[in-house]
């Protein structure tokens, strides 16, 4: 059905591979820095929870799937939404509250969505793309052209009871469901130790689903994985476990410094993550295997920054959705609107 | 047209829908054997594919519905009693009943969520509920509850053919209740109610298994000199308020009869909706006969004087004419 | 009386109560740090033994709270947003509201969930219901909804010394709003509601944050000759229904002002309890500002056109008084 | 605080605890006999699902607690219900929906709970319990007096997500609290191998938390797990998981048969584990040991159905409850009932 069902079973991306997962690593990079910048000069409406530092986790994953795959996305969903397909100026039009907007303005940050590329959207419950995920998974069984689902969730989400009834519905069904499980070691304000009882990567293991635990800061070894991962659910063999330890560089919420009066974690444990970045990393790769020039980034830098200044003025021209969004996407009528 | 019990036509209804679209799966916790009987005999005819036995995880199963629908497979998820939406209550109440609108109307839900409501065998709290108030509440939900087989099997098939979540209510003490049910390819509409009596001296509007109480009541209402008209919504989301109204226009007084709990019950709500547009029709108070805001105990007894019947509803009746009298001097 | 904030006020009844009784604990997912700074401080003054930060498991958290409570802690489990309330809704609705019943009375279940409810800052369909409906269709948990500082702490403190389970739910828009505290032991009874403004000519009903747009609304209408009556009922479970139908006995008016979702919302309750009881009063339709049956959206202006404001209820009680003088040829 | 407290890890019961559970089990037996039988004859108001087969596990976990300890229990809770302490006779006109029994005749089968025995509650939301056992754990803690609190659940109930949100936060509390997984090969109508994916007993162990199958129908063994995990509770040690396997000898609920249109278990699983019944087990047990005599079963079994027998009389003579009973539980008050 999809080109992607050729990717074999190797261990390493081919350098276009490497380049195009670079590329989407640094248009998600370059889009929440302007939307976080947006956000703390009041320009948005609502609150963004940015994915910078976690990029490598969303393009090593992506690069394996075709816009009939599915993935279900979280409160920090902007990095999933781009790197399946999602549009920048779609994104940014989107979290200003503008009609062009991939939701018209509907969603938000927090909910952003496009079905025609198989994001069936971020989520503002915690856990609660997993069962919508695993029903994805069972469309896909169900039609039989090798399509999989991926469902991105946190560490903090892993305590959700859902996760459990998921792991255990697909391990029966053989659902061609992959679980990415980004460890970024925090739950909001919360130390994952904190919250977090024993081994998170061994809980899928009783179910009879394999897991592993990768460094999600390495596209190379998440696209492994994930290559791994995606094959065994195209070939039938059912769902498999990727726990992918990563950070967020930014807080768990731009507006968090409002209203946050004691540091949850130490400036040195940021910094030392902060050298870990995995744009630098890819890029040297890619340049030490003479696959990328010297000023290759950069050039990919300034097409992406062209791009996103291009997304910003297209959200700010944009207009604001009128009722008529809300009574198309809802069950409500003109006549309902108002007091009555 | 043939007599069939209400459970046969929900049978059929599952039967003809998925032969129609391939695409239809129906799952659930104990759908093979089935504990109600509404899904007897569709493994034997669709396959393990297509009609799959669960695990307990309502969780699960309700997202899943929202996900698979979404993805492109309308989904029966067959909840059992509906004491057991609340453990699958998130995926209902965050993701199916919002999600249409949070996308800004990419997705479409073909979900339907099938349950057993009301009390009447001392099944005790846990297995009693009427809780289609928290539903209709939800903003994003469609719900349906039938009253007679045809309007079983009918607003079912309409329901598996939509493009939205709909929770489909089973009035489980009327499983066995026979009926006509139209032959060939019988469908109601949501949204439009049917008077299933006509009278002019008073609006009872029933719901559910409560319906035989407003006609037996009407009976009763009758020899005393009393019409009563007995309308039936069939669908709470969307509600026919102009049905409602109309017939109130005419008799001028109304008694909403419901089996779920009284506050910010469906009988309130239909309540209000008469006290505000149908205000001037008015001749007398809107009673609500419904349950006492507690959930039901097991004793017998107790759970019959909880629950709604012929005589609640002929006292409410008489109860405001009654009072219409004592205002004409 | 010192002017505190909403938050601050609900702080304090936290720590009063929590020196008071060694055996109220409470948690929640990050109250530690604390989100809406209601918990700030607690972890500290307390001690990680009874101030706990949870991992994200709602429906475990609603369920041990029924279970310490019941074994002899009471607990005050925190939700955070209200929407979160649909995770752990199952032993809520399944157990909490339940199980004093279901043990013949044995059972005390001294738990206090609280949460955040109410859009205004596009936190989007996820972060913004309104569910008090829900929660009064259970029939066994109470619930607080406080429009003030005094009132906040006053009715959360007597949540945290009943023995009933209790939803009080925060106004998260109110949360900086200023206002005098009471010194000392001040405590808020249950189900009686209070008059915010005394007037002669309609009676405005209103919840929570809407006690603001209500009492802004009587301002405009005072100009325009028409003297409201703002009552605030404070608790919804119980419900002052004698303390509205005294207001509407006085005025023949009423506009109910809610939040919340308006099929089977606490508007339509209120006006079906006053078409019925309050019948007599009523000189004109019963109206409803409320949200129409969607959630809400995240650009603002949708978000604004939704929500119930002074505006709106200054257009409700208008459109009455109109049809009032229509009729009055 | 509880002389339980002093049981110490020894391997196997005295003669006296073993009389002693041979006892409450032939109680558990009897009383659900005749149960069985009073729903047959259409003489009880609900259903019963009966424990028949099972009593070993509630009678092996139980002989460790005293009536400050805390269980919940299952739609199937009459066993738990009995060995906890609770009295036939309430339990009997309980499900009689008489006002003597235990909950007043409000709870019925399903619901039947006796707080004066620590036991809260029979529950008819499959693992409705596992939650409430963790709040009475976590009251317990906070008491400091050795309390513990044991949850019992089917195997079915095991697929419920709260209770990997249980198995997460006790293992992070170290809460006192016992996991007993009645595994009797059943979900209502449905091999537990179609519903339940990989090693249930295994799932408890990424948390970190002990975890031990052992034979169910084998009190001794019950006795002696159960005897460990609640030592280690006792302690402060923390969770412990047990898996009891198990099989019930009666349907699912009595009523099945009136619904039920094919069989889903061979007649020769149900005689094979009849054979395996643990009644008889554990008086020949005695019996070969010298501790109980010849016809000791049969006095323990007459005196046991003599007092079940008085308990039928005794629930027959009750009255049924009145809505006062309704209203002393409730919220409601007299002015609510009836129409309005
Ligand atoms: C059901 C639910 N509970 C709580 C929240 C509040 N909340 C939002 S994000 C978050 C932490 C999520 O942590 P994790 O899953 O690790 O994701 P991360 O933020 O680290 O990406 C919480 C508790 C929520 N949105 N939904
Ligand atoms: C939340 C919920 N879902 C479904 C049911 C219906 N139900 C009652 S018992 C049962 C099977 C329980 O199986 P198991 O836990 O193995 O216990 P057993 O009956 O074998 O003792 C089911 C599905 C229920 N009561 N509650
Ligand atoms: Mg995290
Ligand atoms: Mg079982």
């Amino acid at each position: 059905m999809n080109e992607v069902l050729t990717d074999r079973l190797v261990n390493e991306p081919s350098p276009a591979q490497l380049l195009a997962m670079l590329n989407v690593m640094v248009t998600i990079r370059r889009t929440e820095e302007q939307l976080g910048m947006d956000s703390k000069a009041g320009k948005l409406p609502g609150n963004v929870h940015l994915y910078i530092g976690q990029e490598a986790v969303a393009a090593g994953v992506c690069a394996h799937l075709g816009d009939d795959d599915f993935i279900t996305s979280t409160h920090r969903g902007h990095g999933h939404f781009l790197a399946k397909g999602g549009k920048p100026r779609e994104l940014i039009a989107e979290v200003h509250g503008k009609r062009t907007g991939a939701c018209h303005g509907l969603a938000g940050s927090m909910h952003v969505a496009d079905l025609s590329k198989g994001m069936l959207g971020a989520n503002g419950i915690v856990g609660g793309g997993m069962a919508i995920a695993a029903g994805a998974a069972l469309s896909a069984q169900l039609q039989g052209r090798g399509q999989v689902a991926v469902v991105f969730f946190g560490d903090g989400a892993a305590s959700e009871g859902v996760l459990s009834e998921v792991f255990n519905i697909a391990a029966l069904w053989k659902l061609p469901l992959v679980f990415v499980c980004e460890n970024n070691l925090y739950s909001e304000f919360s130390p994952s130790a904190t919250v977090t009882a024993g081994s998170l990567v061994d809980r899928p293991r009783p179910y009879g689903i394999p897991t592993t635990s990768i460094d999600g800061n390495d596209v190379v070894a998440v696209w492994a994985a994930a290559g791994e991962a995606v094959s065994r659910a195209r070939q039938g063999l059912g769902p498999s476990f990727i726990e992918a330890r990563t950070y967020r560089l930014r807080g768990h919420l731009e507006a968090e410094a409002g209203f946050i009066q004691t540091k949850y974690r130490t400036d040195e444990e940021v910094a030392s993550w902060a050298k870990r970045d995995p744009i630098p990393a890819v890029a040297a790769r890619l340049l030490a295997q003479g696959y990328l020039a010297e000023d290759g980034l950069a050039q990919i830098d300034s097409a992406v920054m062209l791009e996103v200044a291009e997304a910003v003025r297209f959200a700010e021209a944009s207009e604001v959705p009128d009722m008529s969004y809300v009574e198309a996407a809802g069950f409500i009528r003109s006549a309902e609107l108002g007091s009555r | 047209m043939a007599k069939k019990r209400l459970t046969q036509a929900i049978n059929e209804a599952y039967i003809e829908e998925m032969d129609r679209n391939s695409r239809l799966v129906l799952y659930g916790e104990d759908v093979e054997l089935s504990i109600f009987g509404d899904t007897r005999g569709l493994h034997g005819r669709f396959g393990a594919s297509r009609v799959r036995n669960t695990p307990i995880s309502e969780a699960a199963l309700t997202g899943m519905a929202v996900g698979a629908a979404m993805a492109g497979n309308p989904v029966i998820c067959h909840m059992m009693f509906s004491n057991f939406l609340y453990t699958g209550f998130d995926a209902i109440a965050n993701q199916a009943a919002k999600l249409r609108l949070m996308t800004g109307g990419q997705a479409r839900i073909p979900a339907t969520f099938v349950a057993a409501i009301g009390g009447g065998t001392s099944t005790a709290a846990q297995h009693s509920d009427t809780p289609y108030p928290l539903l209709m509440n939800l903003g994003g939900v469609q719900v349906a509850v039938p009253s007679t087989p045809a309007d079983a099997k009918g607003l079912l098939k309409t329901a598996l053919r939509g493009e939205n979540p709909t929770v489909f209510l089973i009035p489980r003490l009327r499983g066995a209740t026979m009926g006509e049910v139209p032959e060939g390819d019988h469908l109601v509409p949501f949204g439009k109610a049917v008077v299933h009596r006509v009278g002019s001296d008073v609006t009872i509007v029933a719901i559910g298994a409560t319906v035989s109480h407003a006609l037996g009541a009407a009976e009763t209402l009758r020899a005393r000199g009393i019409e009563a008209e007995v309308v039936d919504p069939r669908t709470l989301v969307p509600l026919d308020e102009d049905a409602i109204l109309e017939s109130v226009a005419k008799t001028g007084r109304l008694v909403v009869v419901d089996e779920s709990r009284d506050r910010c019950s469906a009988a309130s709500h239909i309540a209000a909706v008469v006290a505000d547009r149908g205000f001037h029709f008015l001749k007398s108070p809107v009673r609500r006969v419904t349950v006492p805001d507690t959930s039901l105990p097991y004793a017998p007894g107790l759970e019959k004087a909880l629950l709604p019947d012929a005589a609640k509803v002929v006292a409410a009746v008489s109860a405001i004419f009654g009072d219409a009298q004592l205002e004409a001097p």
